[in-house]
């Protein structure tokens, strides 16, 4: 089951400012229809947290020992439901002002971006940056390995995995086996639903929503091979984008640029320029330990323009360019003929 | 087991499963026991569930109708958690099914190539139609139609009395077996427990070989 | 099997009714109003309706359809009703607010439409889930059934047609609105109304899935 | 008024055949009849010429969804500070979604492209327009106010009874007891405003100036410079070195312009944030100062202070561009002034010491140099920095005069000293030393700063240290340097949106000799300040004060600045005595009507129980004019619904971000009723002239007490009939005025504009009341503000021509505020213990998408705030837990988000939730006094003195004293 070729993405870290451009994008495109509502294919987060599903980062999945594993089913609470209020009620329930706008039936306790903007560490060294997400069409995904029905291909053409709606059975194994919780279950139609990285958009030669309508310009698009656009150097000259938490064994296709945070203070809050205010533990356990050598390399580059000096690196994630971030697949939405 | 003749009954009648015809029908208990976890389809599911336990529900009861028109058949098994709708992600809802070969020896559990089963499958959440599902081997099964079998399932008191009917006979293009007043059908029972996250291939069923139904002929 | 094939039912009189009853949810303006006051709504929906569901003739108390509540009054109520809100009406006419998403559902309207060959017209005022336009859709659909009425196997089609669109839209909301209209102790003429136009579709909903083949058991 | 639609049948007509391409054919319709008990109805037509195959809903998603037509828009009136052009895909007469028109072009090859601009807001503005909040029908209030009750009624009943109502008030207490407001909805640059600007001028009403009344007065920026406009593109910012965000927090704020910070960074820059709280701005940084709330001036004083002692500072720039080297008199305090040194001398000539012939001289461009004031050229002067010099005056004495630098100097080492400044600011006195030494020795800093620092106390103190730092360093005028706040690009065709701005015809002639030379900023601000004359603007502060009811409160003691020998009530008095404030209806005159178009004041005016219980039982007639519901509608006795963005055509007002100025076509016809603001207005023009025709209604008092007519208001509103607001194309003729009259973009006619959606800047347009950033644009290169004062040494709108830091208002000598220092807000003692913030929020603009179900979702849903565990622990606060927010004066209730990246001591509360989604709809402005500096009544000097969208009063909504105590507690209820 190996494609041919490989779409894939690199998002920066450091260029994600948490405005959820890409969830709303992808949620008027793909996950208004019946059943969808609570669906949000592509989440924000900010980290540390405990993310969208809640916790999923401890909800296992993933492979062990090369053996798939299903982990925890996550409860649609933990995803966050898609809320309903009580206009009604307010204007028109005759109690005035004794009444006021709240959420309808049960009060959540959580939601898609429940702790955002929080943080942790100690104030003044705490220290928090965004997550965005999506599945990440991985090449051994274990939704894949996890279904007893064959339902989820890996494209050939292009690696992305697709659920068949009409394979699928509703089991949610792959929801269990997924390690980022990026399935979700459609309650109407029985069937499991997640991203599907745009393929009618890359078909025609249009770049995924979410990238394409990033304004924080997050967001490379394009093939792992192709050796002339960013994502190969990003991934494999440079090793500056890694995926986030390589030992669940799927080998996602989604790659992260990791953050660097502010320098942090010493107990007499003057700058600390030996401890960084993100903590590397807190980073491996995200990236793993390869994103300390991601980090130096960004670093040195950095250093380099500082002084002045040229950088393919830094140039390339600056992209001067925006149509060049997407690996050729740069068409305006606007003029392409969709029927 | 024996499909008695009712030459009254009709579908809408039939299909309530509290309908007072069926108490003149005789049951018969059919022990139930979990599908091998060893012959889950994938990995992920066998290493997880070989340490839970799968097929909660340990048997069924079984009654049938059958006349010319129609042949129905009711199932009752105690399930303290009526489980009916999807409700959230992490809910599955009871289901039962109702086995048949295509194909003279098709193995009980999902047939085998050129050895196909046809099923009719109920699922709480899908209360009054019934799949008809045909499979040749594990992890192949298809819904075939979704309006030749019809059914309703009632939870009353800890209990799901649940009837799936079809006309006797069927076009041949609906690939589904035909039943002849006076024959003897084979067929097998399954069961999930949705309180218990039984779902696919994991379930109670009533064991590698198939049981007999007689179609009872004539006024009886 | 038992179920039946052939509508029972007279399409041309469904039709008659539904784009009646999408006439009754006009603003009460003076010449509406006139109709209100000399009994003419509450006699023609009761003529119309009662026709095809006799049933309806007890269950609905037709002389509240008929009020001397002035046009102010009526008016004010429904603003009240289906007009005005900080952040909505209490009962919206717009069916996609009800369901969760509603550019879903204008979709889906659209494309309903647009399917039977209808678009808006250019003067269209309101939006496709407007409870008048789908009134009017089955009553489209239902004229369609009609003329088809020498062939069976077509006009199955447009039954289907209005079996989905029941169950997926009006049959699904309206009773909602129906609540909303009773918690908000709406006048008894708006009461009436929206109870008889529920309860009428509830009574479709069962025809037309007998009709197309949808058992259903209690 | 035939062609106004009474209410009709809300029945949609289908039109069969359209949608296959075919002849439309009207579907027949059922109707009720009057004659018979029997309904009759037409035969519909034989329909189908073709069996219609359908077996379920699934065979209507076959096809492929296929669009109408793709139309540029954007969000005109929504006031967002960002300009972002939409590709609107519409179909069936439904805008369903939008995606960007990313087609920005950069204007050289070394900075990023614009690509592609927008936001979450923007991303579903199509959901928003369609969402319940929409109101479609004209309404009038049926019951009390704020009852909710409402009927339909017509467009024509609507107008004719607010035009009586108008025209009941104007004869009555005159035109200027008729209030217009647009507040925070702001104004767009074409037919979106220009019909309430043109039916504000046509009345003769009194017009909110909301500018500061929203709190974005920046205030120490028109001190310092006599203007405020001081930003670019934001490409320019990649050109920085070492960018300070500084009060702001560009990450929620400037979503679609931030990424040239981040990517400034890449190409080498540093990004510092100094701020209270580990803000969302903060994570892409290298720094954070995580200052005291409020102490930002002793910050950058004390930075000035370690750049002078360290010898950091561009001497040259110095002496030219700033008043540092100007002469102050050591017995009086003031500036030594030409009317000291002659018997007939001016009060505005003032002097420097040149070091070549030892004398005072006359520095050249200060207000009376002699020469207008035109140029800073120095010549062959050599301006001393310091020293202490000898100068005979007129009366024959010798006094000792010192120069502003040398007092700054002595300010500075002898208060802020990093180390006396670290107790104030809680910063590590190195910290401060770094921060001052990497900002000095960048080639290229800036300081962004944002509304934000608008928005508090003192916050014209903040701004006059921070202009000092980037004047020290000689930024201020350069690419990728200066203190950066905001400014619109000037269009010189906007003069079509108004009937008769601008002068008189004498004014013109007057103009002229000065016009021959070229017109200087100063001269600019001259016909500002004369057109501004010509309208009753009121800024919205004083007019609070006077009309309003708020003088009880902002009378009160602790609202004082105690350093000020008086109470406000005192300044006030003085300033309108003197005609320094503008008040308008006067003092003794009721206001009667107020129209407020889009803007919601009940929400945003501060402690607004005030507002709704004092200033609206005052009003006879009460009119809003949105396409949504907001607390305030609520209140209203008219309703009109208005057009959404994507409805009516419009050009957003022009953000110098983007290299383009954006506009935004029709995508659908207007939803139910509503109507254009540009028909709307003129209707209501129209209404007012026909009713005061038909009701014999003869001159009534207008502005200023002259006579007005009302029976030409609509005359003088279309140009005596040049336009005609009901015509469908009528907004695009305007533009085309509009277009045709600007140069200054790449469109030639309106059309043209809105299928370009972006209009590309191509040249500089002359400055306008809103747009003088003072900066020729160059379209091959970033765009920054003030380059004519160091490129072509023009000289600055100010007294003394330079950026001055010296302000000898003698309210300013009895406040302590001659030159910049920092103080204390009168709220510092405050015995509640926490301090209220806040700021823009990500998830609305303003309350516009506030209630938007799935932005919503993406927070906590209802109301909430931050706060750090170190206020929430002893107080047994938990995450998800309801507080009570309160004071002496309010209180709210709000979920708490407990959040290590909060500063303890401080309470943050994104701004813009509706009070309607507060418990017993007491909003988060209920505890917020808001008090506002007297100093900002000032004027008669130089550049202190009010205009229209200048040098008003801004209020200080930011740190609010207030404490906080659990009420509720949802999670432990739920274990």
């Amino acid at each position: 089951m190996t494609s041919k070729r490989q779409m894939s993405m690199v998002m920066d870290l450091n260029k994600c400012i948490g405005c959820h451009t890409c969830t709303v994008a992808c949620k008027t495109l793909w996950t208004r229809e019946e059943g969808k509502e609570y669906m949000l294919w592509n989440t924000v987060n900010t980290m540390p947290g405990m993310g969208t599903p809640k916790n999923w980062e401890n909800m296992g999945g993933g492979f062990k020992d090369g053996k798939a594993q299903l982990g925890k089913l996550p409860s649609r609470q933990e995803f966050g439901d898609a809320w309903e209020y009580n206009h009604k009620d307010v204007f028109y329930g005759g109690k005035g002002d004794k009444t006021h706008l709240q959420i309808e039936g049960e009060t959540p306790t959580w939601g898609p971006n429940w702790d955002e903007d929080e943080g942790a560490g100690v104030f003044p060294n705490s220290y928090f940056f965004y997550l965005p997400r999506i599945c990440n069409h991985c090449t051994n995904p274990a939704c894949v390995a996890a279904c007893p029905r064959k339902a989820i291909e890996k494209r050939e053409e292009d690696g992305i995995v697709v659920i068949n709606e009409d394979r699928c059975r509703g089991y949610r194994f792959c929801m269990e086996a997924c390690p980022y919780k990026k399935i979700y279950f459609n309650m109407e139609k029985g069937v499991s639903q997640k991203c599907i990285f745009c393929f009618p958009r890359l078909e025609q030669g249009v770049s995924n929503a979410c990238a394409r309508q990033c304004p924080g310009r997050v967001r490379f698009v394009g093939y792992r091979d192709d050796q002339n656009a960013p994502i190969w150097k990003l991934v494999e000259k440079y090793k500056v984008a890694i995926p986030l938490h390589p030992e669940r064994g799927t080998q996602p296709n989604v790659f992260y640029i990791p953050p660097i945070g502010p320098a942090s203070f010493d107990a007499d809050g003057d700058i600390d320029e030996q401890t960084p205010r993100i903590p590397d533990e807190y980073l491996i356990s995200l990236f793993g330990p390869k994103v300390l050598d991601a980090l130096d390399v960004l670093k040195a580059e950095r250093e380099k323009t500082k002084r002045g000096e040229k950088s393919e690196l830094m140039d390339l994630l600056i992209a001067y360019r925006w149509n060049e971030m997407f690996g050729g697949f740069d068409k305006n939405p606007a003029t392409i003929e969709w029927a | 087991m024996r499909a008695q003749y009712n030459a009254a009954a009709t579908i809408d009648a039939i299909l309530n499963p509290h309908n007072s015809q069926w108490q003149a029908i005789k049951s018969s208990v059919v022990a139930l026991e979990s599908t091998p976890i060893a012959m889950q389809p994938t990995p992920a599911i066998r290493e997880s569930w070989s340490t839970k336990t799968a097929g909660n529900i340990g048997n069924v009861s079984v009654q049938a109708v059958v006349n010319q028109d129609l042949l129905a058949i009711r199932l009752q098994w105690n399930a303290p958690n009526q489980m009916v709708d999807h409700g959230d992600n992490t809910v599955f809802p009871d289901s039962a099914a109702i086995a048949f070969p295509l194909a003279e020896n098709a193995p009980v559990v999902m047939g085998a190539p050129d050895m196909p089963v046809s099923m009719w499958f109920w699922r709480a959440n899908e209360n009054g139609e019934a799949r008809q599902i045909e499979a040749a081997g594990i992890g192949t099964s298809e819904t075939r139609n979704r309006n030749l079998v019809k059914s309703h399932g009632a939870w009353k008191d800890g209990k799901w009395s649940v009837v799936m009917a079809r006309a006797l006979q069927v076009p041949n293009e609906s690939q589904s077996p035909q039943f002849k007043l006076g024959s003897t059908a084979q067929i097998a029972l399954a069961v999930w427990d949705g309180g218990n996250t039984e779902r696919g291939g994991i379930k109670a069923y009533s064991g590698m070989q198939w049981l007999e139904l007689i179609l009872t002929e004539g006024n009886s | 099997m038992n179920i039946p094939t052939k509508s029972t039912l007279s399409a041309k009189q469904r039709s008659f009714a539904y784009g009646l009853m999408a006439a009754t949810f006009d603003y009460p303006d003076k010449e509406f109003t006139e109709l209100i006051h000399n009994k003419q709504l509450s006699d023609q929906c009761k003529t119309i309706l009662c026709d095809i569901y006799p049933a309806l003739k007890e269950d609905i108390d037709w002389t509240l359809l008929t009020t001397q509540d002035d046009k102010e009054t009526l008016q004010v109520e429904f603003s009240r009703l289906f007009d005005v809100g900080a952040s909505g009406p209490p009962c919206p006419l717009n069916g996609g607010v009800y369901l969760e998403e509603r550019m879903q559902t204008l979709e889906e309207m659209v494309r309903f439409y647009n399917y039977f060959g209808l678009t808006a017209g250019e003067d269209f005022e309101e939006l496709p889930d407007h409870i008048t336009t789908q009134l009017e859709f089955m009553h489209f659909l239902c004229h369609c059934e009609d003329e088809h009425q020498d062939d069976p196997e077509k006009a199955n089609h447009f039954q289907r047609a209005q079996r989905d669109f029941i169950n997926r839209h009006l049959g699904k909301w309206v009773p909602q609105l129906n609540d909303n209209v009773q918690e908000n102790q709406a006048a008894p003429f708006y009461l009436t109304l929206i109870d008889m136009v529920t309860r009428y579709i509830l009574l479709e909903k069962q025809y037309v899935n007998n009709l197309c083949g949808m058992i259903t058991v209690n | 008024m035939s062609n106004n639609k009474s209410p009709k049948l809300s029945r949609r007509k289908f039109i069969i055949g359209a949608a296959a391409g075919t002849t439309a054919v009207g579907l027949g319709l059922v109707s009720l009849s009057s004659c018979t008990n029997k309904p009759t109805w037409q035969e519909l037509p034989k329909i189908l010429g073709k069996t219609i195959q359908y077996d379920d809903f699934s065979d209507i998603y076959r096809e492929i969804w296929k669009w109408d037509k793709v139309v540029k828009g954007t969000h005109t009136r929504a006031n967002c500070i960002s300009a972002c052009s939409w590709d609107v895909y519409v179909k069936d007469g439904i805008a369903w979604r939008e995606e960007q028109n990313a087609i920005y072009e950069p204007p050289r090859p070394d900075v990023p492209d614009m690509n592609p601009r927008g936001c979450q807001k923007g991303a579903c503005y199509t959901s928003l327009q369609l969402s319940e909040a929409r109101v479609t029908h004209p309404l009038k209030r049926v019951g009390e106010r704020g009852g909710g009750g409402w009927k339909r009624i017509s467009w024509d009943e609507a107008l004719t009874e607010i035009a009586d109502g108008l025209i009941d008030a104007a004869v009555d207490q005159g035109t200027e007891s008729i209030i217009y407001d647009h507040g925070t909805t702001n104004a767009g640059y074409g037919p979106e405003t220009a019909g309430d600007f043109r039916f504000a001028s046509a009345m003769k009403t009194t017009t909110i100036d909301s500018w500061s009344g929203v709190g974005d007065m920046p205030m120490g920026a028109c001190q310092t410079w006599g203007m405020y406009n001081c930003e670019g593109t934001s490409d320019d910012w990649f050109r920085s070195d070492y960018i300070v965000i500084w009060v702001g927090n560009p990450v929620y704020t400037r979503i679609p312009e931030v990424h040239n910070m981040h990517e400034a960074r890449y190409k080498g820059a540093k990004l510092v944030v100094v701020a209270p709280d580990l803000s969302p701005s903060t994570v892409h940084a290298d720094m954070w100062l995580n200052i005291k709330p409020e102490t930002d001036a002793a910050l950058g004083l004390a930075c000035a202070q370690v750049m002078i002692e360290e010898n950091l500072i561009k001497k040259d720039y110095i002496l030219e561009q700033t008043d540092l080297p100007f002469l102050i008199r050591k017995d009086t305090q003031k500036f030594l002034r030409q009317s000291d040194l002659q018997a007939d001398g001016v009060d505005n000539a003032l002097y420097f010491w040149d070091e070549k012939t030892t004398k005072a001289v006359l520095a050249p461009g200060c207000e009376g140099d002699g020469d207008d004031g035109r140029s800073l050229d120095l010549g062959n002067y050599k301006p001393a920095l310091s020293g202490n010099f000898q100068v005979k005056l007129a009366d024959g004495k010798t006094v000792e005069c010192y120069t502003v630098y040398d007092k700054l100097v002595k300010q500075l080492n002898s208060e802020y000293r990093p180390d006396q400044a670290a107790a104030i600011t809680g910063l590590n006195p190195n910290l401060i030393r770094r921060f001052a030494r990497e900002m000095a020795a960048a080639p290229r800093a800036m300081i962004f700063a944002s509304w934000g620092a608008c928005k508090h106390y003192h916050s014209d103190l903040f701004q006059r240290a921070m202009i000092l730092l980037m004047s020290l360093t000689g930024n201020q005028g350069y690419p990728g340097g200066g203190v950066r706040v905001a400014a619109w690009w000037g269009l010189d065709g906007i003069d079509a949106m108004m009937a008769d701005i601008g002068l008189t015809a004498m004014d013109q002639i007057k103009l002229i000799p000065k016009a021959i030379r070229g017109l200087t900023p100063r001269d600019f601000e001259d016909i500002y300040t004369t057109v501004s004359e010509t309208e009753a603007n009121t800024p919205l502060m004083p007019f609070l004060y006077v009309h309003a009811g708020y003088k009880e409160m902002w009378d009160q003691e602790h609202l004082q600045d105690s350093a000020l020998p008086h109470n406000i009530a005192h300044y006030m008095r003085e300033s309108i005595d003197n005609g320094w404030v503008k008040i308008h209806p006067a003092e003794g005159v009721q206001p009667k009507a107020f129209i407020f178009t889009g803007c919601n004041p009940l929400r945003r005016w501060p402690s607004s129980q005030i507002a709704r219980d004092v200033f609206w039982p005052k009003l006879d007639l009460v009119v809003s004019v949105n396409f949504r519901m907001s607390t305030s509608s609520l209140y209203a006795d008219y309703f009109l619904p208005i057009a959404a963005y994507y409805e009516k055509v419009g050009i957003k007002y022009g953000q110098s971000y983007v290299h383009y100025l954006i506009c935004s076509d029709k995508a659908t016809e207007p939803l139910g009723e509503s109507k254009s603001d540009w028909e709307c207005f003129g209707l209501l023009s129209k209404y007012v002239q026909n009713r005061a025709k038909e009701r014999n209604i003869g001159p009534v008092e207008g502005f200023k007490g002259q006579t007005h007519d009302l029976t030409t208001v609509y005359d003088h509103h279309t140009e005596n009939g040049y336009y005609n607001p009901e015509e469908p194309d009528d907004p695009i003729k305007l533009m085309d005025k509009v277009f045709e009259n600007s140069p200054s973009v790449a469109a030639n006619s309106g059309r043209e504009a809105l299928d370009m959606g972006a209009v590309r800047i191509i040249g500089p347009a002359r400055p306008s009341l809103i747009y003088q950033n003072f900066s020729d644009y160059d379209p091959e290169d970033t765009h920054w503000p003030h380059r004519d004062f160091v490129e072509k040494k023009v000289a600055w709108p100010t007294l003394t021509g330079r950026q001055q830091f010296f302000i000898d208002h003698p309210w300013y000598i009895d406040a302590g505020e001659d030159m910049p220092v920092h103080k204390d807000p009168p709220h510092f003692n405050s015995k509640f213990p926490l301090r209220m913030n806040g700021g823009h929020n990500r998830w609305s603009i303003h309350a516009i998408w506030r209630d938007h179900k799935l932005l919503l979702r993406l927070q906590r849903g209802v109301p909430a705030l931050f706060m750090n565990p170190k206020d929430c622990d002893p107080r047994d606060i938990k995450d998800g837990d309801t507080v009570r927010v309160h004071n002496n004066n309010g209180e709210f209730e709000a979920m708490v988000k407990v959040a290590p990246a909060t500063a303890p001591g401080e309470v943050i509360i994104y701004h813009a939730w509706e009070p309607y989604q507060f418990k017993n709809w007491k909003g988060q402005q209920e505890p917020v006094e808001a008090p506002w500096k007297a100093l900002h009544l000032a004027g008669g000097y130089g550049q202190i003195h009010y205009r229209m969208y200048y040098g008003s009063p801004g209020h200080a909504p930011r740190g609010a004293p207030v404490d906080v105590e659990k009420v509720s507690s949802l999670l432990e209820e739920k274990a």
